[in-house]
């Protein structure tokens, strides 16, 4: 920690000027940075003062999709998102429902939860290998990369593709479940609860990483409520929230699973959390092939306007092909917003339709975006050698949060 | 949920993530799948390349409308007198004078595979396949023209051993023979 | 002695050196070596432009092991020689992948992965988006959104073909045959 | 504590969409917008969600979504506060070549930075998306696109672009 004590709480009015202080960009062509550049101003090796300068992936989302027909937007906040696909299709179809006034059939809320949870997993594991990453440890990238393959496995037996599944959509999910898909999953539970002993003893309890990562970049409860961040991180510091408890969708009302919390809100917890997420998830994906009820995947609204060539092959392959108003989707005027808790933390819909054939107006918020300020404030009076402990921890994914 | 922080004693410690590192070093579980020597069998509802059936089409452009980044377009096909862009297929040609009607032609390089065209076919006309590794080396390759298109993709390694993979208890993913 | 100074080329080292290159340039053997050394050291620099990066993370990673074919994701520009548009490149973007691909030393080739960085993919008429073709000579397209792993090594494998049919233009001097 | 009747003391425009479950507060005077800013804080709710506009033909409107991660009763409820400015006319140019180009000014509100820091990024990207200037905003700069697109606001219904002709030095 630094000898001077640096003011946290009004950050930007540091005056940086007229100081002697080296200026450091990190990025965008670095392994640790990924696709931002992080302008850090040093004092010695002490971190002054972080200015993420973000943008280098603003691909338009929101420019896009209110120039389209509404059903094309759910390939578009996918691509935003890729480890956390299924939520981002999720939350814009949730919205997207509440205008329309459909309500999914309860088989298809509990698919939608199954295909969020195994999702959730994949992204805690890509977040763990890349945090292996950014310690120097590529044991540890090798091992959660290679442990996603089972998971990325089943949501391509479910929904036939292996990230990008746009499985979910107005009025239920394209496919059901395929045969053989319980006792698969089961295997691969098992093999994942298996895994994670053997993480605990190589990754999570390892002396190199706590001494590492203990006490570094730490987020006060109260901080982290004043600063909005988001998801994972937000809990380690302590607050307990989570959209799954609070603004329940899907199936999670149904549903029995704790929401993990930690004190310290440092790097070491924030990467407990998530391990303990997975194993929440482990125990919710259980439950769900479980509990799953018999009955249609589509709602009734959509059912009903399926074409003979249609309805036959929902009855035989149990997939739901799309009507044409898919196509020429007109949601009633009227605005609604829509949460949901993504691997990386909330995403928050809002969108305003004037009952033409495009939004009127699309606004999403992805978690990455409302973590920034973790690179400005938590930093701070840091060694350089820390940054990527901190960057790494936050799970950071650039693409989300240029959206 | 804090008791699960409880800092390791350096010594233990050390010695634990040694012990396993070996452990896996004596008995590893290798998931790899030797690319060009085998490749994999796709579940059936894998979403890879996919051509169109040219007798089922009815030329209706639902696909076009429905596909997110535009890479539909439809090509006018012509069948009888005067135009010569398709030759007609078994069972057409007691059509008299041309018949116009379109068809559909993918871009790969705009495409995502997405298949909200295969699902909004009225009549179910796309064929979809399980290829999904192809590359390819100059730009007009992957924009074909219909004819081009009618042809199913051709994988590239059509020797290799097919396996499908399956999870495993051991390893994660195991692989063996495709059926 | 005036025999000998017509012999060597005193202070004309340049032109020496130029036609060492071209005698080695013109031996099969050498260029069946280098060829052959290069196609298995496509070291392609860890430069994530956009989504894409998670399947080629996933492509380097236990399950597809692009290792295998020589692939090793490289820090630095300068000890690699395969650049990998993963993606979208936006113009805030694309200006660094261009300084990028300028430090890398020659030989080097360009992998377009993804259907954003061939023809637009779903970004396709972004007001901040431009595709990789428009602003590096590209030697292979991966078709795909993202593409599978699977698809990626396709590409290596198609560039390590050209490698082999291109040897002769691998020394950066041109035969004249 | 009830959510509604709260509420609707501080600000007597209350607009609530019971199926939907959105609250949304009206405010028509922008003086008023920090004073009813703090007291939506003193009940509890913490953090800015999203900082956002809305484009008319004549006006914007800017909405902050936010809601509680303190308050166990405010934690399922995302309220919005929406405050609408006109725009000034479009000032059209005609340069040498016969180019119209049109200057489309910025709208100045207050900035709500001071009452909650959560929304200081997201009123940066507000700013550069459609033109709103945050007044009291303590870092007022373009986040996501570059430089040379200042003044074009390309969330704006008017918005027009074309590829940039030279691209790379």
């Amino acid at each position: 920690m630094s000898e001077k004590v640096y003011n946290i709480d009004d950050l930007q009015n540091i005056n940086v000027e007229g100081e002697k202080y080296i200026i450091l960009q990190i990025g965008p062509s670095h392994p640790g940075s990924g696709h931002m550049r992080l302008k850090v101003w040093l004092d010695g090796d002490i971190i002054v003062k972080v200015d993420p300068d973000i943008g280098f992936v603003h691909r338009t989302s929101e420019w896009l999709s209110e120039r389209r027909e509404w059903i094309k937007a759910v390939p578009i906040v996918e691509r935003i998102m890729l480890p956390d696909t299924v939520h981002a299709n999720l939350a814009y179809v949730l919205t997207v429902e509440k205008l329309l006034g459909i309500e999914p059939p309860p088989r298809a809320q509990y698919l939608r939860s199954l295909v969020a949870e195994i999702n959730r997993i994949t992204s805690h594991l890509y977040g763990i290998g890349i945090f292996g990453i950014f310690l120097g440890s590529s044991t540890v990238y090798m091992w959660a990369f290679g442990d996603r393959e089972p998971f990325i496995d089943l949501m391509e037996m479910l929904t036939g593709a292996r990230i990008t599944t746009s499985y979910i959509i107005p009025g239920g999910v394209r496919w059901d479940l395929p045969n053989g898909f319980k006792e698969r999953a089961e295997t691969v539970l098992q093999y994942m609860e298996r895994r994670l002993k053997d993480y605990e003893d190589i990754w999570v309890k390892n002396p190199v990483v706590q001494a590492r990562t203990i006490n570094v970049g730490t987020l006060k409860k109260e901080d982290a409520i004043r600063l909005g961040v988001v998801g994972p991180n937000l809990r380690a510091s302590g607050v307990y929230y989570d959209t799954r408890k609070h603004h329940p969708y899907a199936a999670y009302s149904n549903l029995d699973f704790e929401v993990p919390t930690m004190k310290n809100g440092d790097s070491y917890d924030r990467l407990l959390i998530r391990v303990e997420e997975i194993k929440q998830s482990i125990k919710l994906i259980r439950q769900i092939l479980k509990d799953i009820p018999e009955g249609k995947i589509i709602a009734d609204q959509i059912y009903n306007q399926l074409n003979p060539v249609m309805k036959k092959n929902y009855e035989e392959k149990k997939r739901v092909m799309f009507p044409a108003f898919m196509i020429h989707m007109r949601p009633p005027a009227g605005e609604a917003s829509a949460k949901v808790e993504a691997g990386r933390g909330e995403i928050f819909f809002y969108i305003k339709s004037t009952g033409d054939k495009y939004p009127y107006r699309f606004r999403w918020v992805t978690p990455s975006f409302r973590n920034l300020p973790y690179f400005t404030h938590v930093t701070v009076g840091h060694r350089l050698a820390d940054l990527p402990t901190i960057y790494g921890s936050i799970d950071y994914f650039p693409p989300e949060a240029d959206r | 949920m804090s008791e699960v922080r409880k800092p390791r004693d350096p010594l233990t410690g050390h010695v634990k993530a040694l012990a396993k590192g070996f452990k896996y070093l004596v008995e590893p579980n290798r998931m790899t799948l030797d690319y060009p020597a085998e490749t994999m069998k796709l579940p059936p509802n894998y979403r890879g390349f996919f051509t169109v059936d040219d007798k089922k089409c009815i030329g209706c452009s639902m696909c076009e409308m429905v596909c997110p980044p535009e890479a539909i377009t439809m090509v006018p096909r012509i069948i009888g007198e005067g135009g010569k862009t398709i030759p007609a297929p078994e069972g057409e040609k007691e059509v008299k004078g041309p018949k116009r009607t379109k068809r559909p032609v993918v871009n790969w390089g705009k495409c995502i595979f997405c298949y909200f065209c295969v699902d909004v076919c009225p009549v179910d006309a796309f064929i979809p396949t399980q290829v999904h590794d192809l590359a390819f080396e100059k730009d007009s390759e992957y924009r074909p023209s219909y004819e081009d298109y009618l042809k199913p993709p051709e994988e590239p390694y059509k020797n290799s051993k097919k396996v499908i993979s399956k999870a495993d208890l051991k390893r994660g993913v195991s692989y063996e023979p495709a059926p | 002695m005036a025999d000998a100074e017509g012999l060597i080329y005193l202070g004309n080292l340049d032109d020496v050196a130029k036609k060492a290159l071209e005698f080695l340039n013109k031996s099969e053997f050498i260029k069946k070596t280098l060829s052959w050394g290069i196609d298995f050291s496509l070291w392609p620099v860890h430069l994530m432009t956009s989504c894409c990066g998670a399947e080629f993370a996933a492509a380097a990673s236990p399950r597809f092991d692009l290792e295998r074919l020589g692939f090793l994701p490289f820090g630095g520009p300068r000890q690699t020689n395969l650049l990998v548009v993963e993606g979208t490149t936006t113009i805030k973007m694309a200006r660094v992948v261009k300084r990028v691909y300028e430090q890398m030393p020659n030989p080097k080739w360009v992998i377009a992965m993804g259907a954003c960085a061939m023809d637009g993919g779903i970004f396709f008429n972004s007001y901040n988006t431009i595709v990789a073709r428009e602003y590096l000579p590209v030697d292979a397209y991966v078709p795909g959104c993202p593409p599978r792993p699977e698809a990626l090594a396709r590409a290596v494998l198609l560039i390590q073909e050209k490698i082999k049919r291109e040897k002769d233009a691998l020394l950066g001097v041109k035969n004249e045959h | 504590m009830n959510i509604k009747d709260e509420l609707s003391k501080i600000s007597t425009n209350l607009v609530i969409d019971e199926k939907r479950a959105n609250y949304k507060i009206i405010i028509d005077e922008p003086s008023k917008l920090i004073d009813v800013a703090n007291s939506i804080k003193n009940l509890g709710f913490d953090h800015v969600v999203s900082v956002t506009g809305v484009d008319y033909p004549d006006k914007i409107e800017v909405i902050w979504h936010v809601s509680s991660y303190s308050s166990e009763e405010l934690k399922g409820i995302d309220l919005a506060i929406s405050m609408t400015v006109k725009k000034p006319e479009p000032l059209k140019q005609t340069d040498a070549q016969g180019n119209i180009n049109v200057n489309r000014p910025p709208v100045t509100v207050p900035s709500l930075v001071s009452v909650w820091p959560s929304g200081i990024f997201s009123e940066r990207e507000a700013f550069e998306m459609f033109g709103i200037i945050f007044d009291g905003h303590p870092d007022l700069r373009y986040l996501m696109l570059p430089e040379d697109f200042y003044g074009t606001w390309p969330l704006r219904k008017d918005f027009t672009y074309q590829k940039p002709k030279v691209f790379i030095e």
